[in-house]
């Protein structure tokens, strides 16, 4: 009972304490009565759409994302210096581009997807495209002499971990 | 302060939402609010018709704001009188859509209208004038969606022309009311006749241009030659209805440059001499010898009466530019008439559309009912013909009696006249074709199915015809209202006093000027 | 009887026939009958005053201000006319109930004639000219219907459009006359004009009235050179060609002429003029009449000749002339009409009215032949008839009337004129009555005498002819009565006596002359006609009909290839007066003073203006791709936004930027209908015109804002008031907000309508669209180009649904700050749209709409209704619409917080901007739906945590 | 404490500069093309680039007042790339 | 600064004013809408540039940009907004319906009357 | 006030660092040989470029302002979004051939971009 209240109340309970977050940073005022204020809309908000986003995951450890961000931030960070170093430097001919194919294992639509959003927003990578299947992802690298490599980093680096965080 | 004043922009309004949230898949339920709506305007027009005859000038300050910094509505008699003609014609033109089932070909023609009629009344009654522009906004999308009402692949071809012509007009507005307010800093229209006023004669560039442009406006929804290329085939391709209703929308130009060319760019004004006397009175001339000479040329009998139109409106924008008392008396007067008969003629178009097989002005097999429609047609002809004892003739003798003065008194005889003779002959070929060749003609084998238009829709063509004849018998009372009309309008102190001196929310009375 | 009842009483019968049309034949003709009988007996009440000389005048105010009112007065002309209109109009009615057939509309037929009576009876007894114009137009209009009563006639039909223009022509002229001899005066009414001969006469104006008041009295009376109309108006019936055309409608110019006798006539120019119209209108009408095989056009030529002898009898300005000419337009009204119904009852008896088929009908129709034979005499100008009395007369004013050339040629001209008058007439009884007998079979009909009372009207007409023949001392005084009600104060009525036999003066030989004449024409008849065929010479109609025919040529000309559709055209021309225009403005004014400083330029408002003036060119240049051109004008609406943030209008970007996306979208929906290319179509010419005028536009427009942004205004803008008393009176420090909701709250509620009905219009037009003939179109589309088959990639799905609860939280946000910081209902409708419509690009039009909970419909209806509702609760506080107001309050956990209407009426602002978006575009985008792909239910293309590939499900159509 | 303003009025111009530059650079691009993809991302560029003009207009004219208005940008500016790149794709961008 | 506006305002007329000279539906909505926003910075432009002084009161701040313009400008934009949406459904209607966008309408004098 | 100063020179320097990485992401805009290798250079290093000027404007409120950290939300959405929109402009070069073709698929799949589908919409395998 108690169960399906909390349910029916935060159909996602991240989203919520999300929108709550969002709000505060929007107001730029931390204070008691906004942080009241953006609790309660970010109740109302997802309940009111619930409809919007249905079959979501129900396990997702917030815990291991943490250091999975700060991961890809860091790699962002250094990846950017690389891709501008080629940028600068490299001329045209001596670009090696190439396409990967990055089997998956994951199957969540959302896992895949952060894991699609991580290779683009590292610098040097791409997701361009994802099989009619969703087995597959096809990254395009902007110089990757060895592509397999870059398949596996890929998998090592990000999959790996995110098939920590959504179980 | 009385609420009366802003009713007609808010009862439309309101109720057209309603009919949108609450109606709208029950033509039945439309149809009574939207007559009632209709008759309860007429009923609330009438009684501010009767407030303002003896001269008073109600101001309604929206929001409670004193003008200019906030929008005024203003009642005087010339936007009553306006009021009150557009919420008769409505009536008419309501009955006549629900009497030939053309408020039920197509979605949402109640809510429209009473936008459309939200719009015009908006456009009368506003004494400030970026609201003016939105009024004509309001009535001018609203006139979009009845000019297509239905479909049809001519109409929305005459559809695309009319918008895109319009919103040319509209930008132009823009542009006329920024350089209006760069020079002025206002946009009460009051305010704006104070402060042209106060314009040196050493730096008058700013305020011709936007005069100009302006003026150049208000010839578009008039109609004035060389701008009036948007209403041949919009007029002639909306339903007959809406065509009878677009009547009064180029009596809205007419109406806001009378407005505008004696409140705040009267005659006398320095500043702006020499803009509009130079060029309105001769193109005024062009629009209604073009308009009669297009009722002679037309080949089908909705453009014929669309050029009529276009005619008569030159014949309300000679007056107009005589810029006289007499002339603004007489442009009132036709306004009037010229409303009510376009209307009518727009109306009996349609009844012919509906028995004939088409509106070409040749040969074909009998009109049935020909001979109601007939006895109609040739009312709403002399009516429009100008030719006695409609006031299509009054309304012209009292033209050219104003134009007795003026420099240019002969040609402006001239051209009337022989106009009217153009568009007697026009008028009178169309109407014999039309009518009495259909019984030369052998009865077509595959006739059109015809429908028969209910009752109703003869009613309201009658009832418009009704009205030109009371416009026409009772033409000495209606005059000498029109003759205080213009007196008033020629007299703007009182007007500018009101609106300027009465005090709002946080202001007090010279606040304006102190400056 | 009152005037007005005289003139009132036409009219109102002329109800009466139409509506009794049921009752039958007699009945119709019965009271109509009785209604001219009414108004007759109360002419004839008149009588005594009219005798006494007296002048009967009524009247009341109708356009004061115009001058235009409805007095009547009745004198002795004014009492002739009407005793003619309405005495011959009884006869007429009576003719006429026996004339028309069984299929004729006769009620119809009445209603006509009355309002001509009406309006005839109106002319003459009219003391306002403009009143008198009014009656003058009905007598045109009246008699176009009753000349085109058989609309099955094509001749009827042009005659009486004919009719109608010459007569209008006339008509409008005579406005013009009449108005400048209103001038003159001051004053309209005729019995004040009347006695200013000396300054009318005066005035340079004279000659344009009196010509313009010419032309519509002889268009009216068909005087040269505007005869021609009369002949075709035969068409009409008979009774009406009776009654109209040659006893009074026709009579109408000759009365006019007469009336204005007193202030016109006298004049070189007056005299010039009608007579010289005057003697070829009467030796014209003579000569062709005489060659007319069509007994009514004889007989409408010989009236349009004897007008012209009455004409000519007025132009002379002399008191006998005015004299001969009242008299001898009753002798012609007897004897014309007359003449007219026995043409009638030949054609209705013989069914023809072909002379040259016709003769020897005295023998089967000898009633006919006696009534006819003496009116024809009598217009022969034979003695002991009338004609020749009033005939005599006017040879005697000729004998002495010098024009041009010679003395002697006036009179021999009316000599030679009277010789063919003679003739025709002879010519009518010889070649119609005379000759052998005839079997009746030879006839188109078999004719015999009409009953009587077909017979009886002329009778009574011919009856008068002799006896006004044999004793005219019966009529002298009344013909004096009329005269000198015609000469009014400017000359007396002569002394002469009207007698038959005068002794041996010039005027008798003339005579002798003319009748001799008249038989020895009349016995070479047939060389004669054969010379008359083949002499060429103009047919009138077919001039009239060429000009006519010139003038719609010429008017289609004008009219078709400017409205030939061509919007560039019109644009063009709108683009070209505007600048015209506003140059012109610009020229003639004073430039004043440069007041402000130019401000300084960094370079990334110069990089901005580059991007803006690259991505604005590269538009007009690379328009043809249509996709780039959408691109290129999100570039542009993108540096604009950027532009306003640079001139501290944070609210405007916003609003632009949203608005902009939306737009794409929406050009994005429409061009997936439209083809992707514009063709290049105008020629090089073409385009180098349009890039001037565009030109032209552009450097004005520059100039112009130029001028204004280094000028002040001319005082301190209105918007200081707003600055000062925003926070205090509407309780807002975003001054622009607070302009939107609040000081300007009007235009925003007039602005919001204004996207309620473009929804409601595209919805409109949608479901016309999806219900009509354009619907087996969308049915049956085929894409133009390849398409990918991915249609909801799971990538955007799943971040989408991330962002969209946020996009609607900072929705919230921006309409809750909107007061107070840049924002506001507009921008959040907006934002929360355009979060709505990423759903549905991702997740497809099927899957989001079934979980949209509200019809767009309704939340604009509802958005309009808040905001209006919040106007008018302010009528509950007393005050005006959209009177705002706001307090403070604090509720424990919350900072204080503002509550104000305005928030309200934002509220509604915000549902009805995206109720207005959000069912425009799902319009548009219905129109797809139907087209070639079936909705998924699946929000996404693949889902492999299900396993399953969704597209290879079948899934069922999406209703739509 | 001079050194610093200077350094940062400085290092604002430079900003300033490289945001104009990459502006045009991006045009360039967009007219060049040559596909419609290089032209969809050009602009997706100018729209991110816009960003970061308006964040350096509000540091230099020391407001937060704009802030929305970026906001507004990063959010929902890539919906009509999103369009764009949907009509090539597939034509109808709703579907 | 003023020159860089007055130069926007008039090249974006001419586009516009060109565009609307063409013969297609399509460019001409592109053509309106270029003068749509040539308009609306020449609406903007009557309150004078202002720079870095967004109306919104602040304390201690009294120079402020003209906010009438601005707000005029906004009922502009979302006005011309609804229109655009409005030409452009009603242009595709009649695309649709005919298979042409050609904005000239020939049909306009093609019946053939009594002479 | 020191810490003003340093703030002041973070200031300076995350705007140089913006400067510089939108700058390259420009130059790789134009320079870089195809359409599938421009698209890395804006989109990442733009998103870096943006990224140092929000914490400069962060840092900047906080060394002369009463601070804020509400720019963060746009690098939020900034990173969110920029996938999406990597994601289309490539199916758009795979869609329109004008990249080199991305290799087969293994066991019998296809790329979604490439999936073709009938009219009805239904897949043509
Ligand atoms: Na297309
Ligand atoms: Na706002």
């Amino acid at each position: 009972m108690m169960r399906s209240v909390f349910n029916w109340l935060f159909p996602h309970p991240l989203m919520t304490l999300l929108l709550a977050v969002v709000w505060l940073i929007l107001q730029n005022d931390f204070s008691y009565g906004m942080a009241v204020f953006g609790l309660i809309l970010g109740i109302i908000i997802p309940r009111a759409f619930a409809a919007w986003w249905p079959d979501r995951p129900r396990s997702f450890r917030m815990g291991r994302m943490i250091p999975y961000v700060l991961l890809v931030l860091w790699d962002i960070m250094v990846a950017n210096v690389q891709v501008a170093w080629i940028v600068l430097t490299r001329r045209n001919r001596n670009l090696r581009p190439a396409w990967v194919v990055v089997p998956l294992d994951l199957r969540q639509p959302e896992a895949i997807t952060v894991l699609a959003g991580t290779i683009t927003l590292t610098p040097g990578t791409v997701s361009a495209d994802i099989s009619n299947t969703g087995h597959y992802l096809l990254v395009h690298a902007l110089d990757a002499p060895d592509p397999d490599a870059v398949r596996d980093d890929i998998k090592s680096r990000y999959e790996a971990r995110l098939k920590e965080i959504f179980v | 302060m009385t609420h009366w004043i802003i009713a007609p922009v808010v009862l439309p309004a309101m109720l057209a939402p309603f009919i949108v949230l609450a109606a709208r898949y029950h033509i039945g339920i439309q149809r009574v609010f939207s007559l009632a709506g209709v008759v309860a305007l007429i009923a609330i027009a009438a009684s501010l018709f009767v407030t303002v005859s003896d001269g008073t000038i109600l101001l309604y300050q929206l929001g409670d704001w004193a003008a200019p910094f906030g929008i005024v509505l203003v009642g005087d008699r010339l936007s009553v009188l306006m009021v009150l003609l557009t919420a008769v014609l409505a009536l008419f033109v309501l009955l006549y859509a629900i009497g030939s089932g053309w408020d039920d070909r197509g979605w949402h023609f109640h809510a429209l209208f009473q936008f459309q009629l939200m719009g015009i009344m908006g456009a009368f009654l506003t004494g400030d004038l970026f609201n003016l522009f939105v009024f004509f906004e309001v009535m001018l999308i609203a006139s979009y969606g009845l000019m297509i009402h239905a479909g049809g692949n001519d109409r929305l071809r005459a559809g695309v022309q009319y918008v895109l012509y319009n919103l040319l007009a509209s930008t132009l507005f823009l542009f006329a009311l920024g350089s209006l307010y760069a020079e002025t800093g206002t946009l009460n229209m009051a305010d704006l006749a104070v402060r042209a006023d106060m314009i040196g004669a050493d730096a008058t560039v700013g305020i011709r241009v936007a005069a100009v442009l302006l003026l150049l406006v208000f010839a578009v929804k008039a109609a004035l030659v060389p701008l009036h290329f948007w209403l041949p085939s919009s007029y002639a391709e909306a339903p007959g209805p809406v065509a009878a209703l677009f009547a009064i929308m180029t009596k809205v130009g007419a109406y806001a440059m009378i407005r505008v060319y004696t409140l705040i760019f009267p005659p006398d004004l320095e500043t702006t001499a020499g803009l509009y006397d130079v060029w309105l009175l001769p193109a005024a001339l062009l629009t209604v010898a073009l308009g009669m000479i297009g009722v002679l040329a037309a080949k089908k009998l909705d453009r014929l009466v669309a050029f009529a139109v276009i005619g008569s409106m030159g014949m309300v924008m000679v007056a107009i530019s005589l810029m006289t008392p007499e002339g603004i008396a007489a442009a009132l007067y036709y306004i009037v008439h010229s409303t009510l008969a376009g209307a009518a003629l727009f109306l009996i178009v349609d009844l012919v559309k509906s028995n004939r097989a088409s509106l070409n002005l040749t040969a074909l097999p009998p009109v049935a009912g020909a001979a109601l429609t007939s006895a109609l047609f040739f009312a709403a002809a002399i009516a429009m013909t100008g030719l006695p004892p409609l006031s299509g003739f009054l309304g012209k003798l009292l033209i050219l009696d104003a134009a007795r003065d003026h420099t240019m008194n002969v040609t402006i005889w001239a051209v009337i006249l022989c106009s009217s003779l153009i568009a007697i002959v026009g008028f009178s070929r169309a109407g014999s074709v039309v009518f009495w060749k259909a019984k030369g003609v052998t009865m077509d084998e595959q006739a059109e199915p015809t429908s028969s238009a209910n009752p109703l829709a003869y009613v309201a063509v009658g009832g418009l015809l009704a009205l030109l004849v009371a416009h026409s018998v009772l033409g000495g009372y209606a005059q000498s209202f029109m003759t205080a009309t213009a007196a008033q309008l020629f007299e703007p102190e009182p007007y500018i006093s009101i609106v300027l001196e009465t005090e709002g929310k946080l202001s007090t009375p010279d606040a304006s000027e102190d400056h | 009887m009152s005037l007005f009842l005289i003139v009132a009483l036409p009219f109102l019968g002329a109800l009466l026939p139409g509506v009794m049309n049921s009752a039958g034949r007699q009945a119709v003709g019965g009271v109509t009958f009785t209604v001219t009988l009414a108004a007759f007996i109360g002419l004839l009440t008149n009588l005594p005053a009219v005798l006494a000389g007296e002048l009967v005048q009524t009247g009341f105010n109708w356009f004061p201000e115009l001058g235009l009112n409805v007095t009547l007065m009745l004198d002795g002309l004014g009492f002739f006319f009407a005793l003619l209109i309405l005495g011959i109009g009884l006869l007429i009615i009576a003719y006429a109930r026996f004339y028309l057939a069984r299929e004729d509309n006769m009620g119809e037929f009445f209603t006509y004639l009355l309002l001509f009576q009406g309006a005839m009876v109106g002319i003459v007894l009219s003391d306002n000219i403009l009143l008198l114009l009014i009656f003058w137009e009905l007598t045109s209009l009246s008699s176009f219907l009753l000349i085109g009563y058989w609309k099955h006639l094509e001749a009827g039909r042009q005659g009486a459009r004919m009719a109608l223009t010459v007569t209008g022509m006339g008509g409008l002229a005579m406005i013009g006359g009449m108005l400048i001899l209103g001038n003159i005066v001051g004053s309209y009414d005729l019995s004040v004009i009347l006695q200013h001969r000396d300054l009318i006469q005066a005035d340079p104006m004279y000659v344009p009235a009196l010509l313009l008041i010419l032309t519509g009295a002889f268009t009216k009376s068909a005087q040269f050179p505007f005869h021609f109309w009369l002949p075709h108006a035969m068409a009409a019936p008979t009774p009406v060609s009776a009654y109209l055309h040659s006893a009074t409608m026709v009579k109408a110019g000759i009365f006019l002429m007469a009336r204005t006798w007193p202030v016109l006539s006298g004049s070189p120019e007056w005299f010039y003029i009608v007579t010289t119209a005057g003697l070829i209108t009467m030796i014209l009408g003579a000569v062709i009449a005489l060659f007319k095989h069509d007994l009514k056009a004889l007989l409408a030529f010989s009236t349009v000749s004897h007008l012209g002898l009455i004409t000519m009898l007025l132009g002379t300005g002399t008191a006998f002339g005015a004299f001969a000419a009242m008299f001898h337009i009753l002798n012609h009204a007897t004897f014309k009409a007359a003449l007219f119904m026995s043409a009638g009852i030949i054609d209705h008896e013989t069914k023809t009215r072909d002379i040259r088929i016709l003769g020897g009908l005295r023998h089967l129709m000898p009633i006919t032949f006696v009534i006819a034979t003496l009116a024809a005499l009598s217009m022969a100008g034979i003695p002991f008839l009338n004609g020749f009395l009033s005939k005599e007369m006017m040879l005697e004013e000729m004998e002495h009337t010098y024009l041009f050339g010679p003395e002697w040629l006036v009179p021999a001209l009316a000599t030679f004129g009277s010789l063919f008058s003679a003739a025709y007439c002879f010519r009518l009884i010889g070649h119609t009555f005379l000759g052998k007998k005839r079997d009746p079979e030879s006839y188109p009909a078999k004719p015999h005498d009409p009953g009587a009372g077909l017979w009886l009207p002329p009778a009574i007409l011919v009856v008068l002819v002799v006896v006004i023949g044999v004793a005219p001392f019966l009529v002298e005084d009344f013909v004096k009565i009329v005269t000198a009600a015609v000469l009014g104060s400017t000359a007396e009525v002569p002394e002469a006596h009207i007698k038959i036999w005068h002794g041996f003066v010039t005027p008798l030989y003339m005579s002798i002359v003319a009748v001799v004449g008249g038989l020895i024409v009349l016995a070479m008849f047939k060389p004669l006609s054969r010379l008359w065929e083949a002499t060429p010479r103009p047919e009138a109609k077919a001039i009239f009909d060429e000009i006519i025919g010139a003038f719609v040529m010429y008017a289609k000309m004008i009219i078709h290839p400017l409205h030939n559709g061509a919007f560039t055209r019109y644009s063009m021309i709108f683009g070209v007066a505007v600048v015209a225009a506003g140059y012109h403005a610009w020229a003639t004014g004073v430039l004043g003073e440069v007041t402000r400083a130019v401000q300084p330029v960094g370079w990334v408002e110069i990089a901005c203006w580059i991007m803006l003036v690259a991505a604005t060119i590269g538009l007009a240049a690379m328009h043809h791709n249509r996709l780039l051109a959408l691109i290129l004008i999100g570039i542009v609406g993108l540096m604009v936004s950027i532009a306003f943030i640079f001139l501290s209008a944070p609210d405007l970007a916003m609003t632009q930027i949203t608005v902009e996306v939306v737009t794409i979208i929406l050009l994005l929906l429409a061009l997936n209908f439209l083809p992707n290319q514009t063709p290049i179509e105008s020629s090089f010419l073409r385009r180098g015109r349009d890039v001037v005028v565009a030109g032209a536009a552009g450097l004005s427009t520059m100039a112009l804002t130029y001028h204004y942004l280094l000028r002040d205004a001319v005082a301190a803008p209105i918007s200081e008031f707003h600055l000062a008393n925003s926070y205090k009176g509407g309780g807002g420090t975003n001054v622009v907000n607070v302009i939107l909701v609040d000081f300007r709250g009007f235009d925003t509620f007039g602005e919001i309508i204004v996207l309620g009905i473009a929804a409601l219009l595209i919805y409109a037009l949608t479901e016309a669209l999806l219900n009509g003939p354009v619907r087996a179109r969308l049915l049956n589309r085929k894409p133009d180009k390849p398409l990918s088959g991915t249609q909801h990639p799971m990538m955007m799905v799943i971040l989408t649904r991330v962002i969209f609860p946020v996009v609607l939280l900072v929705g919230f946000y921006v309409f809750l700050r909107g007061h107070n910081e840049p924002g506001g209902g507009f921008i959040a409708g907006l934002i929360v749209s355009i979060g709505i419509i990423m759903q549905y690009m991702a997740s497809g039009f099927g899957w989001a709409q079934d979980r949209v909970r509200w019809p767009y419909h309704g939340v604009i209806g509802a958005g309009v209704l808040v905001a209006g509702l919040t106007g008018i609760g302010a009528w509950f506080f007393g005050k005006p619409f959209l009177t705002s107001d706001f307090t403070y309050v604090r509720i424990p956990p919350f900072e204080k917080f503002e509550l104000a209407t305005a928030a309200l009426f934002d509220l509604g602002v915000f549902l009805a901007v995206s109720g207005a978006v959000m069912l425009s575009l799902e319009s548009f985008s219905r129109l797809a739906r139907r087209a070639h792909v079936k909705d998924s239910d699946e929000p996404m293309d693949v889902d492999p945590s299900k396993s399953i590939i969704t597209d290879l499900e079948p899934s069922a159509q999406e209703g739509v | 404490m001079m050194l610093a303003s200077e350094f940062l009025s400085w290092a604002m111009t430079l900003a300033f500069a490289a945001v104009a530059i990459s502006q045009l650079l991006a045009l360039v691009r967009l007219v060049i093309g040559p596909n419609t993809g290089d032209r969809i991302l050009a602009l997706d560029t100018m729209v991110v680039n816009a960003i970061g003009l308006i964040v350096l207009v509000g540091m230099s004219q020391g407001t937060r007042l704009y802030f929305e208005a970026a906001l507004i940008i990063a959010m929902l500016g890539f919906v009509s790339t999103v369009a764009y790149a949907r009509f090539v794709l597939r034509g109808d961008i709703i579907e | 600064m003023e020159v860089l506006v007055a130069s926007a305002v008039g090249i974006l007329t001419a586009a516009g004013m060109y565009l609307v000279m063409r013969l297609r539906t399509f460019p001409v909505i592109m053509g309106i809408s270029l003068l749509t926003y040539a308009v609306n910075v020449f609406l903007f432009a009557s309150g004078r540039l202002t720079i870095g002084s967004a109306p919104i009161l602040r304390d201690g701040v009294d120079v402020y940009a003209d906010p009438v313009p601005q707000a005029l400008v906004l009922t502009a934009i979302v006005i011309s907004f609804g229109m655009t949406a409005v030409v452009v459904m009603i242009s595709l209607g009649a695309y649709l319906g005919t298979n042409n966008d050609s904005v000239d309408d020939p049909t306009e004098t093609d019946q053939e009357g009594e002479a | 006030m020191t810490m003003q100063v340093i703030g002041t020179y973070a200031v300076a320097l995350f705007l140089l660092i913006g400067a510089f990485f939108m700058l390259v992401g420009a130059i790789g805009l134009v320079k870089l040989p195809d359409p599938m290798t421009r698209l890395h250079a804006p989109t990442k290093v733009g998103t870096m470029g943006i990224g140092a000027l929000l914490l400069a404007s962060v840092t900047n409120s906080w060394v002369f302002h009463d601070g804020s950290v509400h720019e963060l939300l746009i690098m939020a959405f900034l990173f969110v979004t920029a996938p999406i929109s990597a994601n289309f402009m490539s199916k758009v070069n795979i869609h329109r051939r004008t990249c080199e073709t991305p290799p087969e698929v293994p066991e019998a799949e296809v790329w979604s971009t490439l999936v073709e589908r009938d009219e009805n919409g239904d897949l043509i395998q």
